[in-house]
């Protein structure tokens, strides 16, 4: 077991993947001699070379469209897309390209793309620095979607990322790259827990709490202050948003009869959406009260100071477990 | 504060020539030869019997576009995009490349396909709607069809990147059109070439329309002189001459060899047709530029050079439209032999590794269709016995 | 009262727009001398001039990012991309721009942009023909999105989309442009239904149907269908995607305990996620069953022989009434 | 088939030079006036007593981009991206524009803020985090900073065709950098103005560096190359000489006021600091190159200029360092000015006309906050009530 913050677990797996596969390419703006605004790929230039680690001209359509053409030749691209904000103009290569030529060429092209993107804010940043665009993707077929929380997680899954033979788009908690945690850097890939199945990061038998990313640890802190209330909160690591791990949550709010997804995108349409949607669907007669969404408001991302008023927090989680438990909360008294 | 009514020029260079006759031709319509020292010397292999077989493979591609319209016409195909018309700039260009050489076309270059081998029922399995794609790209160095216009550009250039890493001096060709050079997707296809040297080469077939829209709308520059702001050679050659144009190719093609980077081919000619055949384009075009272009027709002038060369034209002929009435036949036979696909195939090939919720979705759908019919829906012939709309329950 | 297909209802609310503003400009490939591949402009470039309609070059970021700046300058540009499939390029530009300038400026710069997008299948085309790219931007803060379903509606609602303050995605069901209505050409803007609100088109007492655009006749077709068992369907066209009209749902969910949402996209993380995540919440103790949602696979579109496969159709839509309402089903005796 | 292993040229053509000082300077580095039979007529009116008032803004622009730099460091603001090395390219080209001209800038351009009477506190609020953006565009005539890269390019085109359909001759400019133009929405920035001949002038200050990338990763070209092939003309200009700066810009607006439509400026410059204040350049460039650069220091050659003209420089320098100084501690000031917002008003402005949906959740947010205050949390203090991350309940 090392110690390492969740940026130099995700620059070791990245490491490890070039080691292990010479056909994996990482590319994108300034992740060469800079080694990333965020430091992620810090040293792999210099370890691999210009053509291992590579530093693209400045555009994402560009970026993700090369890679296409990469993945044709053989190779398995791994892309960073240098802040969430600025995955748009590569929107196009994403969904009607990557997205869609495995099915396209019936089966004889495999898009092997790994998509990084840092997502999220609380770290206080300009406009388009921080937001959460994964419903987009989790809405796209032909896409999976997954987002890491710890630096363990980090570290598998974005080797378990780059070994699918399917695109992923890797969400990273950027307000989180600089927490530390343990990360076993010998443990196989064989060996480890697929990425497409979810975790349960503390038990509870109350109320169901389902996040990915920088909320996970909002989560469980949330967990640990309503304990001293009394309530006993599951909260689960989703870590794939698309396909989604339904049997783990499933499980849980078949005990608990409460479900709370909280995630940092808007409501309208976000992944919550989805998760109550299918959770209702597929628990309805274990339901005791509608799943309850904590999300970011449906506004462009606010200012820095004004962050802290958009983005979930305990407080806001604890009013939502308090709104799905019948308890008082913010909306008692007012018509559903 | 405003010294003259005229432009500054010094370092505010904007080159002149917009002619439209401006361009490399190596065979006038008329089938004389013109000589021109830079590009002959590229072309020297082609007696008169590899441009009887040039000639050969534009008169086959015509006919295959003439069917494939007809099929159209009568049901058999969905949509079709025809080629006629720029038969020279796609078999000019297809002629020149290497096995090895991978190809990221458009929705239009079917004479490519043919260069490639591309079995009939594989080109039309499409157009027909029978299928998402119709051939393996592995199989033939070619990548499915694009239709979002431009999004090639930069496959290309990602794989000719990938190639040149890999240390072969296999090059990778785009085709995309004039309206194309207006999507962003091939400006940046321009700038990551330039940028790693990839051993790409860009076609561009300005066939002087996207759909409706007349090339002049998409720029008032020739096409060609793109190139250089990005910084490449562009070339700028008639392509409704197929000698032009496979030595322009060649040209390009070595150059991406050397590791000298990437070129720009702009094979200047005319979509006869009608955009696909669901465009009508007596709306926007006149008869008198269709006759105008008639009258440069890529096929006429290899024959007449040909003719002069001494060649039997009218025993080639003959051949040609033989051959060329058996790939007709070939086309018409093959769409019979499309199989509609199975229901449940909408799922397959969505993701190639195991999705669970996919799945689910797959075996719900199932269930609902084993609703309405006791036979497997696996079989190929399942369409047939698949709910229509609006049956009663 | 005029009878028009919904083409030319369109075409007749364009022109009526035209006339009636002159700031209104018409913005797209194709669609002034030849009006349109579906025709919808035609004759109005001849009519108001080619600095009116508008052929642009190839390039939808580059329509988009015009558009953004005419409006800037005080235009009320109205964009057709000219198909589902080909708005991904503008991406970008429609939600990191004309979704926020509103926002980003603080009030100052309005974005009276409408965004016309003939959407969906069911007509035998080609790969990016037959999208339904609708959940992108409902969930997207800051744009507007509606969807008409008939030659009166798109009359009407065009008009006030083009006059709308906000940006309008404004969706229209291509496999009906050929279908006759009655338009009322002389109703003023002003008594006519917002577009915000939704319409019941069809009054019934056991299950709640809504969907939009072009599925909203086979909702009444299948109302019809159900009526002939003795199952009451009541239909709702949504109209609006964002924002929802929950007013009018949740009041006919109350009464018929009942939802089910069909739609052509994909089901994960679309509108209808939304629809039943959000009705769960505010009728939960109405409701007798879980929502149900009947809509495309979570696929590429697929080949056309195959969208038949694909697409809600009546039969589908009516096997998700049974299912929501416990009768004989598809998915009778499945685990949930 | 490879007849020679040189590059064929004929109509292959690529221009050659791409020597870094291949551009119009008026002004050398040292201060002496070169001749410029096309530039020179363009700033006949620029006497000493103009060009020291040029240099007044190049002073105190440079000064409150050292003091905004100061704040950053001391926690008043969240980031600051520094202009220090571009004050000639931004004050030479803001200083051309006419009051009606409207400015599509990116992040980095305070000196045309500056220009344009933007008050302190409305530049700095939002780099403090406290506003979504700092002024009304309609008040200063120039749009709130763009950080997308490049997407202004197409605002500025579409503005400047509105304002050609109106029949002004407004002009607009678009201001981006070197790495902006490998972007997709430049260029086709460049195909829609080219196309209708928009009235913009397309303003590259190529500063060397996108973030660490050095412009010779983006193109190895010229950039104002990639003017001509889109159909325009483009001029390089010493970015570090205020007047041909001031020529350059003076001549494209004349173009575009014209009607003779848009213009390609590429000033070459160097960005001396940081990309923004969280950048750390020394991973990535050397001492050497800021050495060499700071010799060419767009202020120095200004005042050795006037020095020859014979105006007292160090008079001249003392009012503006006093001047410079005032706008300092106005800047410095101003940020205590900035009120935090209030918590709701997140909710405002997202859409123009009323939104049941987010109307609703602005009232559930407000009955929330309710529950940790007693005292309204519309206030503009408010935000001092709000809860605290982790606040116990
Ligand atoms: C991104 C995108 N936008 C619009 C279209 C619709 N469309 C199909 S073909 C075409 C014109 C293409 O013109 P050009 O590039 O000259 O190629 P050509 O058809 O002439 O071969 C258009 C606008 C599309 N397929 N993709
Ligand atoms: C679409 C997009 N991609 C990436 C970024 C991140 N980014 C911000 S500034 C910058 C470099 C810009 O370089 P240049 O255009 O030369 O302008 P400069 O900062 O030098 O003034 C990058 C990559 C962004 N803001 N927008
Ligand atoms: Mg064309
Ligand atoms: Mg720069």
């Amino acid at each position: 077991m090392t110690t390492l913050t969740l940026a130099k677990a995700l620059n070791a797996g990245l490491r490890r993947a070039l080691a292990d596969d010479e056909k994996v390419v990482l590319m994108g703006e300034d992740i060469g001699t800079l080694g990333g605004v965020f430091r992620v790929t810090d040293g792999l230039k210099a370890e691999f070379g210009a053509k291992r680690v590579v530093d693209t001209p400045l555009s994402e359509a560009g970026i993700v469209g090369t890679a296409v053409g990469l993945a044709y030749r053989g190779f398995r691209p791994v892309v960073e897309i240098q802040f969430d904000g600025f995955i748009y103009p590569g929107f196009d290569q994403i969904v009607a390209q990557v997205a869609k030529l495995h099915y396209r060429s019936r089966g004889n092209v495999r898009m092997p793309i790994t998509i990084r993107v840092p997502f999220g804010g609380g770290i206080g940043a300009a406009e388009h620095h921080s937001e959460s665009p994964e419903a987009y993707f989790a809405h796209t077929a032909g896409l999976r979607v997954v987002a890491c929380s710890n630096p363990a997680d980090a570290y598998v899954m974005v080797r378990q990322a780059i070994a699918s033979d399917d695109p992923v788009l890797f969400f990273e908690p950027k307000r989180r790259y600089h927490v530390k945690g343990e990360v076993d850097e010998t443990a196989s890939l064989a060996d480890a827990r697929p990425m497409g199945v979810a975790t349960t990061v503390a038990t509870g038998t109350h109320v169901t709490l389902v996040t990915y990313g920088a909320l996970v640890q909002t989560a469980r802190d949330a967990a640990v202050a309503a304990a001293e209330d009394g309530i006993s909160i599951e909260v689960i690591d989703l870590r794939s948003l698309a396909p989604v791990d339904y049997a783990t949550i499933e499980a849980s709010v078949r005990r608990t009869g409460h479900l709370v997804v909280t995630h940092e995108a808007g409501q309208q349409g976000g992944v919550g959406a989805e998760l109550a949607a299918s959770i209702t669907e597929r628990c309805f007669e274990f339901l005791e009260a509608a799943p309850v969404r904590v999300t970011g408001h449906d506004i462009p991302y606010p200012p820095a100071k004004l962050e802290r008023h958009h983005l979930p927090d305990l407080d806001r989680i604890l009013d939502g477990v308090d709104r799905v438990l019948g308890r008082p909360n913010s909306l008692s008294g007012v018509e559903a | 504060m405003t010294p003259s009514d005229r432009d500054a020029t010094g370092l505010l260079t904007q080159s002149e020539s917009t002619r439209a006759d401006d361009f490399v031709q190596l065979v006038s319509p008329t089938g004389e030869r013109r000589a021109n020292a830079e590009f002959d010397p590229w072309i020297t292999d082609v007696d008169p019997a590899a441009l009887g077989r040039l000639y050969r493979d534009m008169a086959i591609v015509r006919r295959i576009d003439t069917e494939a319209t007809a099929l159209q016409r009568q049901g058999e195909l969905g949509l079709w995009p025809p080629l006629a018309g720029q038969e020279a700039a796609q078999i000019g260009s297809g002629r020149a490349l290497r096995d090895d050489d991978f190809i990221f076309s458009s929705y239009r270059e079917h004479a490519l396909a043919w260069c490639r081998g591309v079995e009939p029922a594989e080109l039309l399995s499409v157009w027909r709607g029978s299928a998402a794609s119709g051939w393996n790209p592995f199989e033939h160095g070619m990548a499915v069809p694009q239709i979002i216009i431009g999004a090639q550009a930069l496959h290309a250039t990602g794989y000719a990147m990938g190639a040149a890493w890999e240390g072969t001096d296999t090059a990778a060709i785009a085709y995309f059109g004039d309206g194309a050079t207006s999507e962003g997707d091939v400006n940046e296809a321009l700038v990551f070439a330039a940028s790693f040297d990839a051993p790409v080469v860009f076609f561009c077939q300005n066939n002087q329309w996207a759909i409706s829209e007349p090339v002049g709308l998409q720029s008032k520059q020739h096409l060609a002189r793109r190139a250089d702001g990005f910084g490449m050679p562009g070339v700028r050659v008639d392509g409704n001459d197929v000698l032009a144009v496979l030595a322009a190719t060649r040209i390009a093609l070595d150059r991406a060899r050397r590791g000298a980077g990437p070129t720009f081919v702009e094979a200047v000619t005319y979509r006869m047709g009608p955009h696909t055949t669901a465009d009508d384009p007596k709306r926007y075009r006149t008869d008198d530029e269709l006759v105008e272009w008639g009258g440069r027709d890529p096929l006429a002038r290899v024959l007449a050079l040909l003719d002069a060369s001494g060649v039997d034209i009218e025993g080639l002929q003959r051949d040609v439209t033989a051959e060329a009435d058996r790939a007709a036949a070939e086309l018409r036979a093959a769409v019979t032999t499309i199989a509609d696909p199975a229901p449940l195939t909408v799922f397959d090939n969505v993701y190639a590794e195991p999705n669970s919720h996919l799945e689910r979705q797959r075996e719900h759908y199932t269930r609902y269709l084993a609703m309405f019919d006791t036979s497997s829906a696996e079989g190929s012939d399942a369409a047939a016995s698949a709910p229509a709309e609006g049956d009663a329950r």
